[in-house]
C-alpha cells in the first residue's frame, strides 16, 4: 500500500468529498479520500432527486446555491470532462390550495429578499410553463434559474477529474477514528490502516456524528430515509424541476427521458433499518398517487426501479460547514438534510478555500458547527 | 463485504479493440468500448459502471447484460469476475405503470 | 393484510413440489407465478425425462408439470397466475402485481423458487432479429404453436442446446449446426446422437463471429477457436440461417432474494448469484427459503426433490410438522437427490474429462466431438449384444442417471441393477420378444431392436420416431447411419403407435444385412 | 409459420381468431396468445427501431424479460409484446425509439 499522508484526508467519497477533493487537487494539494463503502458516492449522492435549486431553500444556505448556480453548474460538464446533464429551466413548487399558497409565497418572500428571481405565478401561468399539469394546481412558485442535474454522473464526475489529478480514493476503507496529536487533528484511523494529513474534511453523511464523537464533538443529526423511483424513458415533456407545497414529490425528467421522482410516505421518522437503506413496502405506491393527481397523463410510465437512501438531517435542517476550532485541523462538512447535491459544488470549492486560503470567499458563519442553542 | 481498494492503481494502458462498438446493454445500447473505457475513468465496481453509463438501468433492469458486463469490467481490471459483487436489485422486479403501483390492495 | 403459513414464488417444478409438501401438513399456502400457465420450464419441455421412476422418468415434461398442479390442488394450495411478485420487503412482505392491482401479503415463511434465467453471449449483429434464446424458441413453437424458424443455428452443446435442436425439428425447422466454443459436447450423448443421425452437424471448438442480415438473420459465419478462445481466421464457414439460438447456459434469477438481504455469494457451479443457504434452503434471513434452479442450477428432477426439501424444514420451522417426522424426510429427500447427482453428469465431474466409464469401457470421444458413436467404438458397451433373432441394441454409453429401460422390459432382458447411474446390460438368459417397450421408453432414444435373421440378406432394424409425417408401411427411403450419412435404401416394414409409447412411434424398417449395425434413422424418399 | 400438427404436443388449441393492425394492416391472429406470436406468425421479425442508434430489434427472450420485443399498442409504447394477449382490433405499431413516428427518432 502506498503512501498514506497527504495534506488533506477527506473521509467520505461522496459529492461532498469529491468535490472538495476535485478543487483541493486543483489547488496544488495532495489528497486522500477514504471511503466506507465498495463504491463512491453510494450514499445520498446516488440517491437523491438531482435538485439545483436556490428556491425553497432556507436563507442560510441560499448564497451557495445562488453562487453554484452563477458560477459553478453552467460550466461543470466540460470541467469534469462528464456530461452531469445540467438543465436550468426553472423550478415551479406547485400548490393546490390556499394553504399551499400561503407556506410557497412565505418561501418565495424569504428568497426575494436575498436576491433571487422567485415569484408567485397563477394555475394558467404554471400550465403554460408545464402544460401537463393538472387543473387541481391552483399556482406555484416560479423560479426560473433553478435546475436539475445527474446526481450519479456528477459525483463520479468530480471523483473521475480529481483521480486525474493525482487524488488518492480509497474504497471499502471504513474510518472508526480521528486522533489528535499533540493538541491537533491529524490522524486518521480506520480499520485496518492510519492515515496522516495537514487537515481532516469530514464529509461522511450520517456516519459524521460517529466519527465527529471521537474527538469530542457532537452535531445533532438523525437518520431520516427518503425514496426515490425512476419511470421508463418517456417521450420528451418539460423540463423544469418540480416540487410541491406539502413535499408529495420532488422530480423532474431527465437527459434520458426517465422521470425521476422522490417523495415520502410519512412514516420516514420511524423506517425499520436491516442494514442497508431497504425501501419500505409501502412509499413507491404512496408516491405514485402523489404525482398522478399532478400529473395524470404519467399514469400509463412504468416505473423500473425504486431505491432508498438515508440522509443525515440536521436539527435544524441545514449543513454544518465549518472550521473547528476547537480541534484544529479538522473541517466539518456533514448534515445536508436532504438537500446537499444543488449546492455540492460550490461547498467543494469553499472547503478546497477554507484549507487552503484559510477563509472563504462566501460567508458560512451561520453554518458553523458551534450554532446549536436551546430554545430559551 | 466492503474490501478496501486503492482507486489509483494502475491498470494496463486503454488499448481500443476491433470490438469496441459491440453492444453489450441491449436497452441502453451501452457499447464494450464505453464499458472499457469507464473502467479506466476510475468506475472498478458494477455498481459504479451502471450509475456511469447506465448498463442495466434500462427497461430490462440488466437481466440481460448484467453477466457480460461484469466479464468485461472483471478483464480491464485484471480480476476473477467472481470478485465484482453485481448490483444491488430493486423493485419492481418488472417494469409496472404508475397507476397499477399506485393501486394498493391490503 | 392477509397472511398465509406459506407464500411460494413461482409455480415451476420446485415451487410446486415445495406447496405440496408443507400443504400436506396441514399449512396454508398460496403460490405466485408471473406466467399465464403454471410449471415453469416444464411445459415447454416436451421431451421424456431421464432419472429412476420416483423422480418420474420417461415423463414427458409438461405431462409432469400438469400432474404436480393437479397434486398441489388436491394438496389445497391456492395457485395464483399471472401475479407478479415485484418485492420482497422486510418482514417476510411481498408486494404482488394481480391485474391492475399491486396486493400486499405477509407470510411466516417465503420459499423462492423464481428458478433461472438464461445466459446470453456477443457477436457482431447478436442483437439483430431472429437471434433469440433457446427458451425463446421453446416458448414459441412448444407453447404457441410458432415456429421460431425455417432454419436455425444452435449455439451451445448443453443438455438445453440438444434437447431445443431436437425440439427445433419436431416442429418443422431445419437446424443447419450446432456450434460450440468448448472442444466436447457438454449434454447427455444420447441427446447428440439423437441429432446426429438425422444429419445435423456439430461444430466444436467453433464460434459464431457474426449474424449476417440487415434488419434480420439471414445468415450466419462461424469460425474455429484455438485454445485461448480465439478465432483461427481462415477458418470461416458460412450458413444460410434466419434464426440464431443461444443456449449457453443459465444464471440463477435470485433478485427477490438479493433485494430481501439475503446473503449472497457467486459460485460459479451453482451457475452465478446464489443465497447462502443451509442443507435444506433456508437463507440467511430466517423464514426465508430457497428451492430449485435459483439456489443453484441443475435439473427440474433434482428441482422438485429441493422443493420438496424447502416445504418440509418450513413446515416444521412453523410447528406443523416434529422434528424426528423432519428429519425422517429430509433424510429419504437426500438420499434421493443424492442418487441423481451421481454419474458422469453430477456436480462432482463437472467440466471433467473422464476417459472411462464405471464399467471400465473407453468413454468415446467421437461421441463428445462429434455427437455420435464411431461403429468400432460401440461394440464394446454392455448394451450392444449380438444374438440371433430379434434383440435389443442399447446405445447407453455414459453413466447417467436413469433407468426405465430396466422396468420396461417385460421379459427382464435388460439389467442395470441398484447403481442408478449404471449402463444397462443385456441379460443372455433372457428372450426378447420384440414388443419394443425398451425402445419407447428409453427418455435417450439410444435403444434399437435389431433382427438380422429378418429375411434372407436382410436385417430390420427398429428406430424410435418422434417426427410428422410419420412414415407408412411399405414407405421406401434411405436408411441413416449414426453420423446422419445415408448408407443404403430402406424399407419401412412395420410402424407401431400405442399409447403406451406416449407419442415415440416404433418404425422398423429393412435394410441389407451388414447395415444393421449402421443404420440408426431413416429418411423417406 | 404456425405448426399445424405437432408429433408430440398434437394440434395446438387455438382461441377464436381475431384481426388486429399492424402498422396498419390488417392482420389475423388469435385471441389471447401472445402479440408477438401472432406477429411471428405473419412473418413480422422487426418490432422496434431502438433508441440511439436506430437498430432493429425482435424477439429475444419472448418471457417478458429483456423487452426487446417491445412496440406500440394501442398508443402505448413500451408494450412486450411477447407476454401482452391479443385482442380483436388492437393496434399495433413499430417502435422508433419510443414513439410510434419514425420522425421522432433521435439523430
Amino acid at each position: 500500500m502506498g503512501n498514506r499522508c497527504a495534506d488533506v484526508i477527506v473521509i467520505g467519497g461522496g459529492i461532498i468529498g469529491n468535490a472538495a477533493a476535485y478543487y483541493l487537487a486543483k489547488r496544488g494539494c495532495s489528497v486522500i479520500v477514504l471511503e466506507k463503502s465498495d463504491h463512491l458516492g453510494d450514499g445520498g449522492s446516488s440517491r437523491n432527486g438531482g435538485g439545483v435549486r436556490q428556491s425553497g431553500r432556507d436563507k442560510r444556505e441560499l448564497p451557495l446555491a445562488m453562487y453554484g448556480i452563477k458560477n459553478l453548474w453552467p460550466t461543470l460538464s466540460e470541467e469534469l470532462e462528464t456530461d452531469v446533464e445540467y438543465c436550468q429551466d426553472g423550478n415551479l413548487r406547485l400548490g393546490k390550495t390556499e394553504e399551499h399558497m400561503k407556506i410557497l409565497s412565505g418561501l418565495a418572500e424569504n428568497a426575494q429578499s436575498c436576491g433571487l428571481d422567485v415569484r408567485m405565478i397563477s394555475g394558467e401561468e404554471v400550465r403554460d410553463i408545464c402544460p401537463y399539469l393538472s387543473d387541481e394546481v391552483i399556482g406555484a412558485s416560479w423560479c426560473p434559474t433553478d435546475g436539475h442535474a445527474n446526481p450519479m454522473l456528477a459525483t463520479l464526475g468530480f471523483y473521475k477529474k480529481a483521480r486525474e489529478l493525482g487524488v488518492r480514493f480509497i474504497t471499502g476503507e471504513e474510518v472508526t477514528a480521528i486522533r489528535k496529536i499533540r493538541g491537533k487533528a491529524r490522524q486518521v484511523i480506520t480499520k485496518e490502516n492510519v492515515y496522516e494529513g495537514e487537515n481532516i474534511i469530514l464529509a461522511a453523511g450520517l456516519k459524521s456524528r460517529e466519527i465527529a464523537d471521537t474527538v469530542g464533538v457532537d452535531i445533532p443529526m438523525q437518520p431520516a430515509l427518503l425514496e426515490c423511483l425512476v419511470t421508463e424513458a418517456e417521450p420528451e415533456m418539460f423540463g423544469q424541476m418540480l416540487g410541491t407545497a406539502e413535499a408529495d414529490f420532488y422530480g423532474h425528467q431527465t437527459k434520458h427521458g426517465s422521470f425521476v421522482f422522490g417523495g415520502s410516505s410519512n412514516f420516514e421518522g420511524f423506517n425499520k433499518d436491516n442494514g442497508t437503506p431497504v425501501n419500505s413496502s409501502i412509499t413507491a405506491s404512496c408516491i405514485c398517487r402523489g404525482i398522478m393527481k399532478y400529473f395524470p397523463s404519467l399514469s400509463d410510465a412504468k416505473i423500473v426501479r425504486t431505491w432508498a437512501g438515508w440522509m443525515d438531517l440536521c436539527a435544524d435542517k441545514v449543513p454544518v460547514i465549518s472550521k473547528m476550532e476547537e480541534v484544529p485541523g479538522l473541517i466539518l462538512a456533514c448534515g445536508f438534510s436532504g438537500h446537499g447535491f444543488g449546492i455540492a459544488p460550490a461547498v467543494g470549492e469553499q472547503l478546497s478555500e477554507m484549507v487552503v486560503d484559510g477563509s472563504t470567499a462566501l460567508d458560512l458563519t451561520a453554518l458553523r458547527y458551534d450554532r446549536f442553542q436551546a430554545k430559551i | 463485504m466492503n474490501t478496501i481498494n486503492d482507486r489509483s492503481k494502475i491498470l494496463k494502458e486503454f488499448v481500443p479493440a476491433n470490438d469496441d462498438d459491440m453492444i453489450i446493454c441491449r436497452c441502453e445500447e451501452i457499447t464494450k468500448g464505453e464499458i472499457r473505457r469507464a473502467v479506466h475513468d476510475g468506475m472498478f465496481t458494477l455498481t459504479e459502471i451502471r450509475r456511469y453509463l447506465r448498463t442495466g438501468m434500462g427497461l430490462c433492469q440488466g437481466q440481460t447484460c448484467s453477466k457480460l458486463v461484469r466479464g468485461i469490467v472483471a478483464r480491464e481490471l485484471g480480476v476473477s469476475p467472481a470478485e465484482l459483487e453485481p448490483a444491488t436489485s430493486r423493485a419492481p422486479m418488472r417494469p409496472t405503470e404508475m397507476r397499477v403501483l399506485g393501486k394498493e390492495v391490503r | 393484510m392477509k397472511r398465509y403459513d406459506l407464500i411460494v414464488v413461482g409455480a415451476g417444478p420446485s415451487g410446486l413440489s415445495a406447496a405440496i409438501e408443507a400443504a400436506k401438513k396441514g399449512m396454508n399456502v398460496i403460490v405466485f407465478d408471473e406466467n399465464a400457465k403454471p410449471g415453469g420450464q416444464l411445459f415447454k419441455q416436451i421431451h421424456k425425462f431421464f432419472g429412476s421412476k420416483e423422480h418420474k422418468a420417461k415423463i414427458r415434461g409438461f405431462k409432469i408439470g400438469e400432474d404436480l398442479l393437479k397434486e398441489a390442488e388436491d394438496a389445497g394450495v391456492q395457485v395464483v397466475l399471472n401475479a407478479t411478485v415485484i418485492g420482497l420487503y422486510l418482514d417476510k412482505e411481498i408486494t404482488v402485481r394481480i391485474g391492475d392491482e399491486i396486493r400486499h401479503y405477509k407470510g411466516d415463511a417465503i420459499i423462492v423458487a423464481t428458478g433461472a434465467s438464461e445466459n446470453m453471449v456477443t457477436f457482431d449483429g447478436w442483437t439483430l432479429p431472429g437471434v433469440i434464446g433457446a427458451g425463446a424458441a421453446q416458448t414459441m413453437m412448444n407453447l404457441h404453436g410458432v415456429q421460431p424458424g425455417k432454419k436455425v443455428l444452435m449455439l451451445g452443446s448443453g443438455n438445453v442446446g440438444l434437447v431445443v435442436s431436437y425440439q427445433l425439428m419436431q416442429a418443422g425447422c431445419e437446424v443447419a449446426a450446432l456450434v460450440d466454443a468448448a472442444p466436447r459436447i457438454g449434454g447427455y450423448g444420447v441427446h447428440a446422437a439423437k441429432l446426429a443421425r438425422c444429419g445435423v452437424p456439430f461444430y466444436l471448438s467453433h464460434t459464431i463471429v457474426k449474424a449476417e442480415g440487415e434488419d434480420r438473420v439471414t445468415g450466419v459465419t462461424i469460425a474455429k477457436v484455438d485454445q485461448n478462445w480465439q478465432t483461427v481466421p481462415g477458418s470461416e464457414k458460412y450458413f444460410d440461417a434466419d434464426t440464431i439460438c443461444l443456449a449457453v447456459g443459465l444464471s440463477p434469477m435470485s433478485q427477490l432474494l438479493k433485494m430481501a438481504g439475503c446473503e449472497m455469494e457467486d459460485n460459479p457451479k451453482k451457475g452465478g448469484q446464489v443465497p447462502l443457504c443451509d442443507k435444506y434452503g433456508e437463507t440467511s434471513v430466517k423464514g426465508i427459503f430457497v428451492a430449485g434452479d435459483v439456489s443453484g442450477i441443475e435439473e427440474a428432477s433434482s428441482a422438485m426433490i429441493e422443493g420438496r426439501m424447502a416445504g418440509t424444514a418450513a413446515a416444521c420451522e412453523l410447528g406443523f410438522m416434529n422434528e424426528k417426522e423432519r428429519d425422517e424426510k429430509l433424510a429419504a429427500l437426500e438420499e434421493a437427490l443424492e442418487s441423481l447427482r451421481q454419474g458422469m453428469f453430477g456436480p462432482e465431474n463437472k467440466g471433467k474429462l473422464l476417459k472411462k466409464t464405471d464399467e471400465g469401457c473407453d468413454i468415446s470421444m467421437n461421441l463428445l466431438e462429434n455427437g455420435y458413436l464411431g461403429e468400432e467404438e460401440v461394440k464394446q458397451y454392455p448394451g450392444v449384444t449380438k444374438t440371433i433373432g430379434i434383440h435389443p441394441v442399447m446405445e447407453c454409453t455414459q453413466n447417467i442417471p436413469c433407468n426405465p429401460c430396466q422396468d420396461a422390459c417385460p421379459k427382464n432382458c435388460i439389467k442395470i441393477g441398484e447403481n442408478i447411474t449404471s449402463l444397462p446390460a443385456v441379460d443372455p438368459d433372457a428372450q426378447c420378444i420384440g414388443c419394443g417397450m425398451c425402445v419407447a421408453a428409453c427418455s435417450g432414444q439410444a435403444i434399437f431392436l435389431v433382427n438380422e435373421q429378418f429375411e434372407k440378406d436382410y436385417a430390420s432394424v427398429t428406430l424410435p420416431y418422434e417426427f410428422l409425417p410419420l412414415p407408412e408401411k411399405g414407405a421406401e427411403g434411405k436408411a441413416l447411419d449414426r453420423s446422419g450419412n445415408e448408407v443404403c435404401r430402406a424399407e419401412v416394414v412395420e410402424i407401431k403407435t400405442s399409447k403406451a409409447f406416449d407419442h415415440t412411434n416404433l418404425l422398423t424398417i429393412k435394410v441389407p444385412v451388414d447395415m444393421a449395425m449402421k443404420a440408426r434413422f431413416f429418411r423417406a424418399s | 409459420m404456425r405448426i399445424e400438427e405437432h408429433p408430440i404436443l398434437g394440434r395446438t388449441e387455438k382461441g377464436k381468431e381475431v384481426s388486429f393492425f399492424y402498422d396498419g394492416k390488417p392482420v389475423t391472429g388469435f385471441e389471447g396468445e401472445p402479440i408477438a406470436a401472432a406477429l411471428k406468425a405473419a412473418g413480422v421479425m422487426v418490432h422496434r427501431h431502438t433508441k440511439k442508434y436506430g437498430k432493429p430489434r425482435g424477439i429475444f427472450c419472448a418471457i417478458g424479460r429483456c423487452t426487446d420485443c417491445v412496440m406500440v399498442v394501442d398508443g402505448r409504447p413500451n408494450v412486450r409484446t411477447c407476454v401482452t394477449p391479443l385482442k380483436e382490433g388492437m393496434r399495433v405499431q413499430t417502435q422508433y425509439g419510443i414513439s410510434a413516428e419514425k420522425t421522432k427518432m433521435k439523430g
